[in-house]
């Protein structure tokens, strides 16, 4: 499987209900090492989805941005309607298509700087 | 001692970097049209050039990341395509001018007509970039930033009725004659030559090669923010000289010969040389300096090995491209258009490009994983915000007046 | 044991950084990377980066995203799956760039340096010093 | 010098697409028109000629290179003779504006081959030569003056 397969892929909730692209992929490091995969193996946590990905790709999805003033406000809101969503808690992964199971966990994306 | 020249030559060069066929054109052409009332573009232009090119820099500097690895990073592969193909599209039209350029300097000097000079220049152009080191390039600079100072000299020589010049700077307006979209049109496109997309690409890529760090901040911070003004002011200057002289003979610039035209008249035979080899190396660094960005625009996209310090076999990719640049520039201006006009054209399109590459540059400055204590300051944001604004405005305006005018008929 | 500069990455941040080899020589961009499902199912492990226009191509989309992919799978001899750099051979990650190992195996991304360094830069006089 | 007439057969085919682009080709309907492109042909034509005039002083007094002065002078030379092929190419659409037409092809004519005898003069560096063109360019541009403002 290859980002390409998910980045920008279309997100469904239990019903249908289309909420979003995803935008991000965060992994967490402590996953069980393969053949490939290098010391500190990463694994898919979670997965960013929302309406516009263009705030989380220019990097205000983060908190590190000092970003000129009138930018942070713009970007920082259009990531805030963006949520997070577990790998655990996706029903199917389709190419280009996320289902998400019922009841899924959404939490905030953008971390409180 | 040593220490002074180092920062007198670095400042000499940041002048001459800054001043190309661009300025010389749009500023001789506004000043016989204009007089002085379109002075305030000039120093938007040279302002928002200052600002940027000290953001780039620190960028260069404190995270050794030159322009196109940010803008593919931050824009994306998709935006970040089509920036590239925009930069390299205005980079030829520049070099094409800067050819051009070239070619009418030495027309002044044998008085055989530029295109014949043309394939000699390209070849010129390429051993240039491809044997001589990267510090003669600069050093080029240098001359030109010496040279071109004719132009101010010449102000003092000539009958300058200085009341009338700075009030018609002062209090701009549209001269009754003149329609606003004529007078917004150069005014775009005297921004347009001081916020070059290539000057950019160059400056924090040469900073890099150059390996700069935290420590030359201060030399590069006096570059852009001295000298690049300094550019300015020198661009200024060509614009009264030629309001001086050609505006009361009511010309219309065509020509790189009528540009310097006022210098002769003021000091003869020895300013003339002074002027003549000033175009001959803005034009001939300018040139150097556009085929160079391409190169590092694209292979700085492609991840390719980069650089010019770089024998031609250890970046081959990077050497391919300026090649085929300068190929396809030469055979722009053996087209024979008029290179005024491809200059012109380039400037104004040039303008509209700009908030491509300013936008990364922005936000990089300020994202602190890259520049950790060294992001935005307050006063660094405020004027990046308000220059980001105004290349957008330029950039929207841009197209319309190029065809409502004409070409700024 | 290859040394994350920070803890949490998102794929973001990886996607687009230049690879240096390890004596700093740049050998090209991360244009995708490649997750596998370990057997017991679990949430998929980065497993590699890939580089080269079969990878680059499809994240354009669209006509050029073909164009690109197409050429990317005619010209290299691996055919359609792009240069693959797994994960083992990475030495240090960090925001700016990817540092791979002494011990990596020179790349596929190598072939397109070479190519135009034999057919373009040698055939001109001086290009070959 | 073959190479020159090559050069400038090339050049003068590329005249200032500015110039050329303001006076549009296409047949000019009303008189107001005419004589708007009447005023800017007068300009442009009297612009082109003061600074081949200043260009030939300058020369005279010793401040301009033989190179840079001819230079000047075969730019002027040709701008002026496509401005006049431009006007040419106008078709007047009445009577009156035949007349203003034949009140400005005196003075463009004569400005036109005042500038070629100009660059011939200035070639053979011949100095008097030179200051009898420039004399002959004074009395023309004097009659552009007013057809600059024909119709305002």
């Amino acid at each position: 499987m290859r980002t390409l397969d998910l980045l920008g892929a279309d997100a469904y909730d239990a019903d249908g209900q289309h909420v979003g692209t995803v935008h991000d992929l965060r992994l967490e490091s402590g996953a069980r090492p393969t053949r490939d995969s290098g010391e500190p193996a990463y694994a898919m946590g979670s997965l960013v989805i929302g309406p516009a990905g263009f705030a989380h790709r220019l990097g205000y999805g983060r908190a590190q941005m000092a970003g000129p003033w009138p930018l942070t406000l713009i970007f920082r809101r259009m990531a805030a309607r963006s949520f997070v969503v577990a790998w655990a808690d996706l029903e199917r992964v389709e190419h280009r298509k996320v289902t998400l199971r019922s009841g899924a966990d959404r939490r905030p994306a953008v971390e409180e700087s | 001692m040593k220490r002074i020249f180092a920062v007198a030559l670095g400042l000499v060069t940041a002048i001459g970097g800054f001043v190309d066929i661009g300025n010389l054109v749009t500023s001789g052409v506004t000043g016989a049209r204009f007089s002085m009332s379109l002075t305030w573009a000039i120093v938007v232009g040279t302002i928002g050039m200052t600002v940027y090119a000290e953001m780039a820099g620190r960028v260069a500097a404190v995270a050794g990341r030159p322009v196109f690895h940010v803008v593919r990073e931050r824009l994306g592969v998709r935006f970040g395509l089509f920036n590239l193909l925009a930069c390299c599209l205005l980079n030829l039209l520049t070099l094409a001018a800067e050819i051009g350029g070239i070619g009418m300097a030495l027309e002044l000097v044998s008085d055989v007509s530029y295109l014949l000079w043309v394939p000699l220049i390209a070849l010129a152009l390429w051993g240039a970039l491809w044997r001589l080191p990267f510090k003669v390039i600069e050093n080029l600079f240098g001359v030109i930033g010496l040279s071109l100072l004719v132009f101010i000299v010449a102000l003092f020589w000539l009958p300058v009725d200085w009341g009338s010049l700075t009030s018609s700077a002062l209090h701009p307006s549209v001269p009754p004659t003149e329609a606003y979209t004529t007078y917004f049109f150069y005014a775009v496109s005297l921004i347009g030559a001081c916020l070059v997309p290539y000057q950019i690409i160059f400056f924090s890529s040469g900073g890099v090669e150059e390996g700069w760090t935290r420590s030359s901040m201060f030399q590069m911070r006096l570059n852009t923010i001295v000298g690049f003004p300094l550019g300015g002011v020198l661009s200024i200057a060509i614009m009264a000289t030629s309001a001086v002289v050609l505006q009361p003979l009511g010309t219309d610039v065509g020509h790189l010969s009528q540009v310097g035209l006022p210098v002769a008249l003021a000091l003869g035979k020895v300013g003339l040389a002074f002027a003549i080899v000033g175009f001959f190396a803005a034009t001939f660094a300018a040139g150097a300096e556009a085929t160079l960005s391409t190169g590092y625009a694209v292979s700085q996209y492609f991840g390719w090995a980069w650089g010019k310090w770089l024998r031609p076999s250890s970046a081959p990719q990077f050497h391919v491209i300026c090649l085929i640049t300068m190929i396809l520039g030469t055979m722009l201006v053996l087209t024979t258009i008029d290179p005024i006009t491809i200059t012109l054209v380039a400037v104004v399109l040039g303008a509209a490009a700009i908030p491509l590459t300013f936008l990364p540059v922005l936000v990089i400055a300020n994202d602190r994983d890259y520049l950790g204590d060294q992001v935005n300051g307050r006063f660094a944001n405020v004027m990046g915000v308000v220059f980001l604004a105004v290349t957008v405005v330029v950039s929207v305006v841009t197209l319309p007046l190029l065809f409502w005018t004409r070409g700024g008929a | 044991m290859a040394e994350w500069e920070w803890e949490a990455a998102t794929v973001d941040q990886l996607l687009d950084v230049q690879i240096y080899a390890a004596d700093g020589e740049p050998l090209g961009k991360v244009d995708d990377l490649e997750f596998t499902t370990p057997s017991d199912g679990g949430a998929p492990v980065l497993t590699a980066i890939l580089c080269g226009p079969s990878a680059f191509g499809p994240r354009l989309g669209g006509l050029v995203g073909l164009t690109v992919w197409a050429i990317g799978r005619r010209l290299s001899p691996t055919g359609s799956d792009p240069v693959r750099v797994p994960m083992t051979q990475v030495d240090r990650v960090n925001r700016r760039e990817i540092r791979l190992r002494e011990s990596a195996r020179p790349l596929g991304t190598h072939r397109f340096a070479d190519w135009t360094r034999e057919h373009i830069v040698c055939q001109i006089p001086g290009g070959s010093r | 010098m073959s190479l020159r007439v090559i050069g400038r057969r090339i050049v003068a085919g590329a005249v200032p697409l500015a110039l050329l682009v303001s006076g549009c080709a296409s047949p000019s309907p009303t008189m107001s028109d005419f004589q708007t492109k009447t005023r800017t042909t007068a300009r442009a034509v009297a612009g082109t000629a003061a600074v081949a005039q200043v260009s030939a002083q300058a020369w005279s007094r010793g401040q301009l290179t033989d190179a840079y002065a001819d230079t000047l002078v075969t730019e002027a030379e040709d701008d002026v003779s496509s401005i006049i092929q431009t006007y040419d190419s106008r078709q007047p659409p009445t009577a009156a504006a035949v007349a203003l037409k034949g009140r400005l092809d005196k003075p463009l004519q004569d400005i036109s081959s005042a500038l070629t005898d100009l660059r011939i003069a200035l070639r053979r560096n011949d100095r008097r030569g030179v200051a009898q063109a420039v004399a002959a360019l004074r009395q023309p541009l004097t009659t552009l003056g007013p057809l600059q403002q024909v119709g305002l």
